[in-house]
């Protein structure tokens, strides 16, 4: 199974092998040998790569892996070659639903329409607020709300789902 | 006998705990105050009592004078600390602190709204002989204007008065743009506001962030523990401090001490306050007292050896201030932000894994632990890295060092850009200002391909735990849980160097 | 410019963490080594390069020179730290270490050699004044008895030369019943051993175990940083230290620094050394010589604001030793071994939560982490916790609040019996000697009722737990995984007081 | 459901209800409302009593929990009704069985027995080796060796079981 990471602008593949006690990582012409160990209940992941000594953290979230290395952090996105194959057909379909999503964490504090309703680019959906402001968050075409997934009061984390419209 | 037989502390987070293991120390007894959302939080399981107020917003929990007042009663505390924040510069609540006998760990009312009002605050220090960022405080004219501007200093900045939010502004480099820079303002402010006056102040030019940590006892005695530099700010949000600031002189620092201490006598200032200036060039100008505990007292404590909170339970309980020891090395603070390091939004979530760093000069005030879950109600501070070094390039090392020890997962932090601005030019440099952070954006791509490689590599290892744990499950007929074939998987994974 | 391109730290455990540390923070590279039981051990995961040695056993592993001197030629070091314990104290393996080019961070094999043998250190501290217990090397006989025992003073020893472990020696209090007991010891010994010689020497009285920090340069320059108290030992194990030790004069403070100095002078000595001294109302003894870094040197790194390690780093890469700066404070150390506090026997087991103490004044040298599996190939000491505080009391104070914030679940650990010690009449007067752990047995019984209802209420909630777990697993046919229904059931556990 | 505990000599009895969002806990006379939080995974137990806070670790192992109050370790022992009354069943019952087990935790030096050896009292059937002493661990009494649960060079924990006669 293959593996593309992405991060930033740059997409790496890599293909892992078990080779008796050691797991084998090829990535384009390179090839590396990796001691692998998992810490505790996933408290840390030691890698040795040649002598090298990299003692990283990592968090799945479904396809996007969350990893400390030395005090840094990176968001990688990763997809395995099945995942790759179903997004490209997926894509090819053209969908009329539209998500509103929240842009970062915050308390609802107004929910303005319901299911059913006929809504207008623009038009307010949910007041959001976050960092001691109130935020608005419109439609971004018109259609019709066919999902709100929150309530006025509501704590909600950042990309949490608000409404759907059709 | 200790000095008080209980304390209420009438805050959360890592500065009631704070508070919490100084009183402990002291043999005091603590009443923790909590709202519905911090019933697992650790001023709640650390303090000897606790008192539920309700509520999960400041509003109706640790801003509610009267829940917390009662609180102190019913407990019967005879002191509170307020921490920083909440109810802490809160001039009525001191007083009626002092009304219910219950010794407020702070200063007077009167001392707070003194200092809680800007043009109160600006006439307090004009009489102390505080110096002010030097301008003129009524509309000038063209008259006066040249010999004003000489007086106050280039570069100027001719302000309408009328205007806001950086608008109306000119900085005026010589006195050769000057009248007609001023003539410009004039029209422009008439345009813009209808109201064409215009005040001049001196332009104060890569400015820093100093301030003054003071103590005042009850029997008029008021010490300074030096200063801490606090310009690595985004958002006027602090984010890394240290102390001594690099660019002061011995002489600087007594006079920016004395100057603090004078504003505080001036006001019969009791218990533990810091005088914010602005630094530039050899000068300093007063911006603000903040009349409490700061976030940052913990470097301030490092360098002299002093407990700060202790020394604010001494002067309530009427004891006299110590006289500050020598100050020793380097310290620094690194607030740890729940927040998204690549555009400082909150992030919300659960601490689900938890690394702390250790060793020699290192101190974490935190009131994290695994399982705290970060809700939107409060502040984003989770606690505060702070190291002590034997000079300043010790203590960056360690910083950076502790930096790349602690791990937190669940929730993203700001940490990363703390490490970033640490290792930068302009603060290993010692020259920086408050606008250090503009320059640095963005991420170290040292790790980027073991990061790919570990993002890959975390994948296909929860591929494979999951690939076994269905084939056991499917051996065993469905009827063994997962968990256990999960766990025969890692232990695989464990002992695959062996 | 490094002092030293990479380090090989040929150790485990907090102290090679702690080398790792500090070499960090000045720039050079580490290579861990590790055995088959180490492999996620922490100074494995910190050190920029690790070693495999294979094996678990020390022989097998640390203990073999050759292998750790290949690893590190092998990752090309010019310097290596050994820690203490394992090949910290062999003279041949430094020797090694210098005829491979490789800086070994510590004294010559010539000053390890004669430190390390009784005799020859013996005769060197004679050489160098340094005081030794009072006595005769050689056979008494009862013409010269009565002149020998009043010169080294009353209570005197008899011990039979040929005796060992406490067995032929008899305490003489004062010139009348001499004469009557050596004839007894004579006979005694004839009888037991078959040999009757017998030899006198002054009996320490309260005997307190007190030890002074040096540290040595290659240009014969020597200093001291004062002196700790280890007195708080079970069967010759140290668990609880302190600086200063309450009393010392300074005079006396600055007579055993002085002979401490003058000892290394006397073997050329280079690095960081201990020389340990029994102490008894006023006078003091030379005991031996630890030609390394001991376990407890954070205490006197909290009081000198000094980092041990890297002076040891610098004067072995030729530079100058520092001098000390004035100390400050008190400071106490805890030592965490993974130990049955009932009987110290050593506890086994996986670390499967942890919470660590923070705040004021408190450190952590420690490999410790969740996940951890104590294993019986290695010394049961886990860390150490180290407080400092402005006098003594402060620092009594804090280190019971930070015991009491510390947590280890899944084995055993000795800090009970530390927490005893702590709060004992004995060590919170200062009153204390070598014996004192024999005098604190108890267990402390205030929260028995409290301990009681949570063991019992713990298996209540477990029982829940599994009950709910179970309903969950029937009503959905026993498709679902029990860990939903125990998070479903725990929810609303944590959900309780809202 | 009744729970005895015991720590040290002393035995108490609790027993639990809950009362809505409180826990309320019997013990003889005693009556108290327990407001209970299990912080994290088990992280802690959070008690607040009276008005009173204890932050305390339980670690549950059968019928032993290991409790940490305020620094303080406790073994506390508690059966519950059911278990209490089996063990009053089973101690009427005469057992054949001997157990082997291990004083302290150590490293199997060397097994001298195997399964259907018949053995006398106080031969010796193990040695352990723990705190750099070798230990013999001899036979309680005549027998027939049923077990051997442990092999030369593995590390035993505590109580561990290493042989059985009959």
């Amino acid at each position: 199974m293959k593996y593309e990471a992405k991060l930033g602008d740059k997409v790496r593949v890599f293909e892992f092998k078990w080779d008796d006690e050691l797991l084998i990582a090829t990535s384009g012409d390179h090839v590396a040998a990796l001691d692998v160990s998992l810490v505790g209940d996933g408290e840390a992941l030691s890698l040795l790569v040649d002598g090298q000594s990299f003692d990283i953290v990592t968090d799945v979230q479904g396809q996007d892996v969350t990893v400390q290395v030395r005090g840094e952090r990176y968001e990688v996105h990763v997809v395995d070659e099945r995942e790759r194959a179903a997004a490209e057909v997926a894509g090819n379909k053209a969908s009329g639903k539209r998500e509103l999503r929240a842009a970062m964490p915050g308390i609802v504090v107004d929910v303005k329409v319901a299911v059913g309703d006929v809504v207008e680019e623009g038009q307010t959906l949910v007041v959001l607020e976050a960092m001691k402001m109130q935020n608005p968050l419109a439609a971004e075409g018109p259609g019709k709300v066919t999902k709100v997934a929150v309530a006025a009061g509501e704590a909600v984390a950042a990309g949490a789902l608000l409404a759907e419209i059709e | 006998m200790p000095l008080f037989r209980r304390i209420l502390v009438a805050n959360r987070g890592e500065i009631a705990l704070r508070v919490i293991r100084t009183a402990q120390e002291m043999g005091i007894e603590t009443v923790a105050v909590f709202s519905d959302a911090d019933r697992m939080a650790l001023h709640v399981r650390k303090a000897n009592f606790a008192a539920h107020l309700g509520g999960s917003t400041p509003a109706e929990s640790y801003l509610d004078a009267d829940k917390v007042l009662a609180a102190a009663k019913e407990f019967e505390c005879d002191a509170l600390h307020p921490g920083y924040g909440f109810l802490s510069e809160n001039a009525a609540f001191s007083r009626a602190c002092a009304e219910a006998g219950v010794e407020f760990l702070g200063p007077s009312g009167d001392a707070i709204s003194s200092m809680g009002d800007k043009v109160a605050a600006r006439n307090i220090a004009l009489k102390a002989g505080v110096p002010l960022v030097p301008g003129l405080q009524d509309d000038v004219d063209e008259d006066h204007l040249v010999t004003a501007a000489s007086e106050v200093g280039y570069p100027v900045m001719l302000k309408a008065a009328a205007g806001g939010g950086g608008k109306g502004i000119r900085i005026v480099e010589d006195e050769s743009g000057l009248i007609e820079a001023f003539r410009m303002a004039r029209a422009e402010a008439k345009g813009a506001f209808g109201d064409d006056r215009v005040y001049l102040e001196k332009f104060v030019v890569e400015p820093r962030h100093v301030e003054i940590q003071i103590m005042a006892d009850k029997h008029g005695n008021v010490v300074h523990y030096g200063e801490r530099e606090c310009s690595v700010q985004r958002r006027h949000q602090k984010l890394v401090e240290e102390s001594p600031c690099v660019v002061l002189t011995p002489e600087l620092r007594e006079e920016m001490g004395k100057a603090a201490c004078d504003l505080a006598r001036e006001v019969g200032y009791v218990g533990a306050g810091t005088v914010e200036f602005l630094y530039s060039r050899g000068a300093f100008y007063f911006l603000e007292m903040n009349t409490r505990l700061q976030v940052e007292h913990p470097i301030t404590e490092e360098r002299y050896g002093v407990d700060l909170v202790r020394e604010m339970i001494r002067v309530g309980a009427g004891e006299r201030v110590n006289q500050p020891g020598e100050p020793r090395g380097h310290s620094i603070e690194v607030r740890i932000n729940a927040e998204d390091p690549t555009n400082f939004f909150p992030s919300l979530g659960v601490i689900k894994r938890l690394g702390l760093p250790g060793g020699p000069g290192v101190r974490l005030d935190s009131a994290m632990f695994r399982g705290l879950e970060v809700t939107p109600f409060y502040d984003s501070m989770l606690g505060k890295l702070i190291v002590h070094g034997d000079d300043r390039n010790q203590a960056i090392a360690r910083m950076r060092r502790a930096l790349q020890e602690l791990r937190i997962v669940g929730v993203a932090t700001s940490l990363p850009v703390a490490l970033r601005a640490l290792e930068s030019e302009p603060f290993t440099s010692g020259n920086y200002d408050t606008s250090i952070l503009t320059t640095i954006t963005s991420e170290n791509n040292e790790y980027h391909l073991v990061a790919s490689l570990a993002g890959a590599l975390a994948r296909f290892l929860a591929a494979e735990r999951v690939g076994a744990a269905s084939a056991a499950h499917a051996e065993e007929g469905g009827d063994r849980a997962p968990a256990w074939a999960q766990l025969g998987r890692r232990d695989r994974l464990w002992r695959a160097t062996r």
